[in-house]
């Protein structure tokens, strides 16, 4: 019966393989160890990460991880597949943004960006973060924290920023 | 009945041995004997299309040849007072219960699209035999 | 010290065996070990006598002739945010402890009239030994 | 990573047996096989120096010489709506895991300064072979 | 082999010891159970109960109990230390009373004591309870919930409690 071996330092690029009892070359990423490397001196066989799993990095693992999956539920969108070698990335579907639950933001839903609606955008929305909106943008007046479009309307109804239309239309009438 | 939930039983974490199998969403019992059964679903929400949710439950099921209906062997039932924004929220179930060969244990929930069911080690479940 | 719980250790899918029994409100331990000792209890309110609960506690503690007083072995405590609505909570407790022959295990609670005990798939206690 | 919290592995009712071993900060596997494997961590606050938590989070990690990186293996993670006043909050995890000799476990939680590190019974982390 | 004899009710002062099946003097209170005494007359063998660990009690057990510890981050103090024969016993810092979150008042965090600027204290901060705040101390007077120390101000702004204060120096103004 072997004694049990106290885990020695393997040569650098190897890896203790508890099965052989041994230093073997590990597994490149986006594969597992099949079978270990034997003292007979053959190398050990690594297969594949089977689909919907993958190993980012060098390993002597049994099994592959298993990808991560993007919660539509609260809008989340790939950003990119999972792949052998690196698990699913999730953002937000267009028109939301991140809105982190914890921190590092491993959890999060995609809210609706605001719309500014009549404002200039000062920040446009971006994966990271909403949008933040300006002021009014021209030939649109504030009312009741909204920005209203200008209506060629009387001029004497007519906002301070809407004159270059209703001014317009009321020729003469001085600024 | 409430929804019953999927599972993955090769990938990853996951795994099945000593003939414990997992077939059409439930674990089927090899042999007779106690066993400790667990499971936890993390539930997290608002869904905009879903009214408020106020509370989220899940239900571990026996289903036996003995007995046409399913057996309630444990429950984790919770109110939730999130008004509104974001929430997560965890329940573990865990138990001893004897079991026949043949006993398919199962996970319901109140609403399966208040799962999260994204990441392996945040919804699981198993059970072994004592 | 907190109110002690009772059991059912008969109907439906409670049972006793290998010689752990169930007397006076408390599991006996009938070998010296190490046992997976767990218990889940649902808690529901408010309870119209009541003033606002502002949290629910669960204790499994352990009897033994060796001391004269409880020892605390696991302690589940969690504060409520209900504001007044109606509530339920459920709690789990779980771990491996060291246990003598003869010791007695209970389950205590910080209010009795704020447990569920309707149903048994929702409020259990149990124990096994390594 | 998230920190990683520390343990006491002799006093009062923690122990380690059958060569599952304790050092710098995880519980070292000393053979192959399926193990139990379970903690409780109780959060508490709010803390003074801190800006509202809304959440927290306590994940078992564990650590092998076969990957570089740690591997998340259970996750407990829960949103809190306890607008300034104080709170606590017991999260417990268990589930069965395939584990090799010489890995080691671990429990990382969101925030060390908001666990109940004071009482035994509140906070635990534990193993068993099946 | 002995049958496994039912639990035999002890001479007074003395506890069942199942590790020796029988009767033995139990441990006093700051010690343990290091070996159980023996049918051959030798006592039992206690031992002090480690750093960290206490028992308040006489006992036949195989291990102390872990001392709890004060929650610092909620400005909890050491009122006794954890000792071979008493657990630690915590309190609040000075300034602070127990805001208690369970009954028993077992879970308690330490919340700043009210500090009566201005006013008489009714009742002073303690471990157990807050200050309770009376009405304006003398030479103070009250404005919008607060009590506010009476200058020496012209005597018309002077309000009726700060007669004194501002009334003396405007001699021959009646009362």
């Amino acid at each position: 019966l072997r004694r049990h071996a106290t885990r020695p330092t393997c040569p650098a690029g190897m890896t203790w393989v508890k099965g052989a009892q041994q230093c073997c070359t590990p597994c490149p990423a986006g594969t597992f160890l099949l079978t270990p490397c034997s003292s007979r001196g053959n190398d050990s066989v690594c297969a594949a990460c089977p689909a919907g799993t993958f190993h980012a990095k060098p390993n002597t693992l049994l099994k592959c991880q298993a990808c991560y999956e993007c919660d539509h539920q609260v809008f989340q969108s790939v950003l990119s597949n999972c792949s052998a070698t690196s698990n699913v990335a999730c953002g937000c579907e267009p028109g939301r943004f991140r809105h982190c639950l914890n921190n590092p933001c491993s959890e999060f839903i995609c809210q609706q960006c605001q719309p500014c609606t009549g404002r200039l955008i000062q920040r446009p929305c971006s994966e990271a973060q909403d949008a933040v909106c300006g002021s009014c943008k021209p030939d649109f007046y504030a009312e009741g924290g909204e920005c209203r479009p200008c209506h060629a309307s009387a001029p004497e109804t007519c906002s301070k920023e809407c004159q270059r239309v209703c001014g317009g239309s009321g020729r003469g009438l001085g600024l | 009945h409430l929804p019953i939930l999927q599972w993955e039983d090769k990938r990853g974490l996951a795994f099945t041995k000593n003939n414990l199998s997992y077939s059409s969403n439930a674990l089927v019992i090899p042999v007779s004997g106690d066993y400790y059964v667990y499971a936890q679903v993390t539930f997290r929400g608002p869904i905009e299309s879903h009214s408020k949710t106020n509370s989220v439950t899940e239900i571990i099921t026996k289903v036996t040849d003995s007995y046409p209906e399913p057996t309630q062997l444990l429950t984790g039932t919770k109110t939730l007072s999130e008004e509104g924004n974001s929430w997560f929220q965890p329940i573990y179930l865990g138990a001893v219960v004897s079991l026949e060969v043949g006993d398919k244990l199962m996970v319901n929930v109140s609403d399966i699209k208040l799962v999260d069911y994204t990441k392996e080690h945040k919804t699981f479940f198993g059970a072994f035999l004592l």
